[in-house]
């Protein structure tokens, strides 16, 4: 039986990392999510599984050596807090323009600017419709568990190869933070060079003689080639649309509203759904697991069975709009959120769901 | 069973240990768990909570409204929390820190005098144990045992030579704990 | 002689500068930080130039200096004070601007910012706290850390075959031809504060006569990072950061 | 010879018990409170040896937090 460990969200992002075989993290300090380079350099798995721990001089360097790392077909991660990951967003684009794979963890905190270091998930417009320049999308996994928060390292990893495109792991402050049951996943050995070579030929790993030169760049100064780039990516996001959506629905089979949460704030709706049924309210919640690519056809079947959704976020309203777009105007959407840190409680769900739906 | 508790406290006093201590007795038991720790800026000072919950179910929401148990080192704290007891919920509080009344007739009131039994037993960190030891005697929510292998668990191998020690600080506060 | 006679305002010799107002620091016990702002409020009170002066404040546990001493002040981006000091100077001659930096914030992300705002002959102050230590996130190895220092990120102590060497930072500003004062001060007896007040003033004096960059680094101590008492904090200071670290000018151009 | 005596005053509020004062002294003149604290919970310092202190501030020199203010007077 694999051992039941308790753990905060952050250090199981890097026990996970280590299990998974990653072959590199690149970090900087930043509240609330130190404890990831923290934990890894106290379990030193340099020795061990060969992995690289640097802290990086700032969060700018650390995720330009993910793209170093990355380039070589090398399974590579940072992490960062809000404001360090606007700073890593040139890097970001960089790298979705040059196809390459990575996982980045945001522990998001209240913003703008420097903010607040208490939780919020105002980064929602910042990962999912671009952040950084250019037409590129970061797959997005929002975890609500510290269990989720191990698992979805993996995940990353096996979603950002298979479309060679980096995958960002959007967690905030409460999930970085708080200590729950954790089973960590089981030890998988680090890709050998043969198995980069085959598994990743796109890869700068040297030119064998019976191969083609590898490059990796996003520069194409030729419009019609850039645009054929361009056409590619867009296809290729098309095709994680169509088959990498992850959601969960919990009491929405009879709900006649439905929460609309993800992340840490779910985990507080699934406490306003038990509570708003005590009370006699049918209330549902559909947890987007994917942020992108969004959860938007179940969304848009369930506007047909329920009066109301609302959408709760610890934002002024972001998400909110991905689910209007969803539903089309088929029934009332509205948003409830608290800002600059302040976690909303399962009872001011409720009231802001009698108060604006019921 | 489920019990729903707030920590609070100054920063240095040994609020997150304690929670987390707390959080692993229930592991052992078998129990959910979540521990969900304020967190600022203030490396030492300052005020600190943390909330712990354990339950025989799957845990949803680690931030509550209000408690079951509320666990209070400090005044600031007692403004804080006190109205946010159930009813018929518990207050357990360290008569040192405390100098406004407790006005809540709704709800058990419990007194520690831990910082004054660490001062005599002439170490400061047996402080949270003290505490501990009382909110076991009023709820026995875990097994003195599971607190010890709690212990082992929660503390750095190094520091295993002082379980012994809390044994003793745990076992005091069960003795000195009184319903006001 | 009965305290109360002696406690009158004639017979005051020190307190708390005016410029420092009454809010309580954030700072844990025993923190230089806290020295090191009561130096700055009194060299600018006693330079008269309070109504002239801004600061320039870091992310860092600095980041609040703004809290504490009465004068304006702007809140820059992680690393970037020298640069948005540099546009504050250039565009109000006559103001006094300087920034307040500890050793990630100058050292480590702004270490391009500060080399080329030096570079520049920028007329402002750089007062630089070295403590060897993030403070702020929780006691992360800094750029200044001693090998085998232990932080949070290097719990074994900073080794340099994985984390490179310290970095003294101030030596390589000493050598920047833009550069006209680089001391290294510390503020853990009274003897080294009144130094320490000194060369501020000398500093702050140079930016206003428009002779180019003047770098103040204070070795200082992080007891909560370091995990000892404050005076543990200074002995070990003493002992471990001075020899690596030496006090003292290492360039003033008269 | 006329004698210098010195007296410190103590702003117990900002006070942090950090104890750098009390290490400055030359004269032994100051003490952390063994058992009380103020409102943030620090043992603040106070005047545990009055009549040796000559006024020198070196404690407040040294102290972070602004809370001590030092008097001197020249008693005939």
């Amino acid at each position: 039986m694999e051992e039941i460990k308790l753990m905060k969200g952050n250090e199981a992002i890097a026990h996970a990392a280590i299990r998974y075989g990653t072959d590199g993290y690149f970090g900087y300090p930043i509240t609330p999510q130190s404890e990831i380079m923290e934990t890894l350099m106290a379990e030193m798995p340099w020795k061990t599984t060969g992995m690289v721990v640097l802290q990086a001089e700032s969060e700018v360097a650390a995720i330009n050596m993910v793209y170093g790392g990355a380039a070589s077909g090398k399974r590579v991660m940072t992490s960062s807090s809000s404001p360090g990951i606007s700073l890593k967003l040139e890097g970001i684009s960089y790298m979705a323009g040059a196809e390459l794979p990575c996982v980045i963890v945001n522990v998001m905190r209240g913003g703008p600017g420097l903010g607040t270091i208490q939780p919020s998930q105002a980064d929602y417009f910042q990962t999912v419709k671009g952040g950084g320049h250019g037409d590129y999308r970061l797959i997005t996994l929002a975890p609500y568990s510290v269990q989720e928060m191990a698992d979805f390292v993996a995940l990353g990893f096996d979603l950002a190869f298979a479309y060679s495109n980096p995958a960002m792991i959007l967690a905030d402050g409460i999930i970085g933070q708080m200590m729950e049951k954790v089973i960590l996943p089981p030890f998988r050995q680090r890709k050998t060079e043969a198995e980069i070579r085959h598994e990743s030929p796109w890869a700068v790993q040297g030119k064998l003689k019976d191969k083609k030169v590898n490059v990796i760049t996003s520069l194409e100064l030729d419009p019609a080639l850039m645009e054929k780039n361009n056409n590619r990516f867009q296809a290729k996001y098309r095709q994680i649309e169509e088959t990498e959506v992850r959601y969960e629905e919990y009491n929405c089979q009879d709900a006649e509203y439905l929460l609309i949460a993800f992340g840490s704030s779910a985990r507080i709706c699934m406490k306003a759904v038990e509570l708003a049924r005590e009370d006699g309210i049918r209330l549902g919640l559909l947890r987007p697991i994917t942020l992108w690519p969004f959860p938007k056809k179940i969304i848009e079947t369930y506007s047909t069975q329920v009066k109301g959704m609302l959408s709760v976020e610890l934002n002024a309203g972001q998400m909110v709009e991905d689910v209007r777009l969803a539903v089309n105007g088929k029934v009332k959407v509205e948003h409830f959120g608290r800002l600059g840190g302040i976690v909303f409680t399962p009872d001011e769900i409720i009231t802001a769901l009698k108060e604006k739906l019921l | 069973m489920k019990q729903e508790i707030i920590i609070a406290g100054f920063g240095g006093q040994g609020v997150l240990s304690m929670g987390k201590i707390l959080a692993y007795s229930g592991l052992m038991e078998g129990m959910e768990v979540s521990w969900m720790p304020s967190y600022g800026p203030e490396q030492r000072g300052g005020t600190a909570n943390v909330t712990i919950i354990l339950s025989d179910n799957p845990i949803s929401s680690p931030i509550l409204n209000e408690y079951d148990v509320a666990i209070i080192l400090n005044q600031p704290s007692l403004d804080k929390f006190e109205s946010k007891v159930k009813p018929g919920g518990f207050l357990i509080y360290d008569g040192y820190g405390i100098h406004g009344a407790i006005r809540r007739k709704d709800i058990h009131v419990y007194r520690v005098d831990a910082m004054d039994a660490a001062t005599e037993m002439k170490n400061e960190k047996a402080f949270n144990m003290l505490i501990l030891g009382g909110l076991l005697k009023v709820i026995p929510m875990v097994k003195l045992e599971n607190v010890l292998k709690g212990l082992k668990k929660s503390l750095p191998e190094r520091h295993h030579k002082l379980i012994p020690m809390n044994e003793v600080a745990i076992k005091k506060g069960m003795e000195i704990i009184r319903e006001v | 002689m009965e305290l109360t006679e002696i406690i009158k305002p004639e017979n005051r010799v020190y307190g708390k500068p005016r410029l420092m107002n009454d809010n309580p620091m954030h700072y844990c016990p025993g923190c230089s930080h806290g020295v090191i702002h009561k130096l700055i409020a009194e060299v600018i009170e006693d330079m008269g130039m309070e109504e002239q002066t801004i600061g320039v404040s870091p992310v860092g546990c600095a980041v609040f200096a703004y809290n504490y001493i009465d004068i304006d002040w702007v809140e820059a981006a992680h690393g970037r004070a020298p640069a948005v000091a540099t546009a504050l100077k250039r565009l109000n001659r006559e103001k006094m601007i300087f920034t307040y930096q500890g050793d990630g914030d100058l050292a480590a992300i702004g270490t391009a910012e500060t080399i080329h705002a030096a570079n520049r002959g920028e007329n402002i102050v750089i007062v630089f706290v070295n403590n060897a230590i993030y403070g702020m996130t929780g006691g992360q190895m800094a750029p200044t850390t001693l090998e085998g220092m232990p932080s949070s990120t290097c719990p074994y102590g900073r080794d340099v075959a994985l984390n490179g060497y310290p970095l003294k930072i101030a030596d390589l500003l000493a050598q920047l031809e833009g550069t006209c004062l680089v001391t290294r001060q510390s503020v853990q007896t009274a003897a080294a504060v009144r130094k320490a007040k000194k060369m501020l003033r000398k500093a702050f004096e140079n930016s206003m006569e428009g002779k180019g960059a003047s770098v103040v680094e204070f070795v200082s101590t992080c007891s909560s990072g370091w995990k000892m008492t404050p005076d543990q904090s200074n002995k070990w200071m003493e002992a471990n950061m001075f020899p690596f670290y030496p006090l003292g000018n290492l360039k003033n151009v008269e | 010879m006329a004698k210098i005596k010195g007296a410190v005053t103590v702003n117990t509020e900002r006070c942090k018990g950090c104890d750098l004062c009390v290490v400055a002294c030359p004269s032994d003149v100051l003490e952390l409170h063994p058992r009380e604290v103020n409102n943030r919970g620090y043992h603040y310092v106070y005047m545990k040896n009055p009549d040796q202190c000559i006024g020198c501030a070196n404690c407040g020199l040294v102290c972070p937090d602004g809370c001590l203010t030092i008097y001197k007077a020249k008693l005939n």
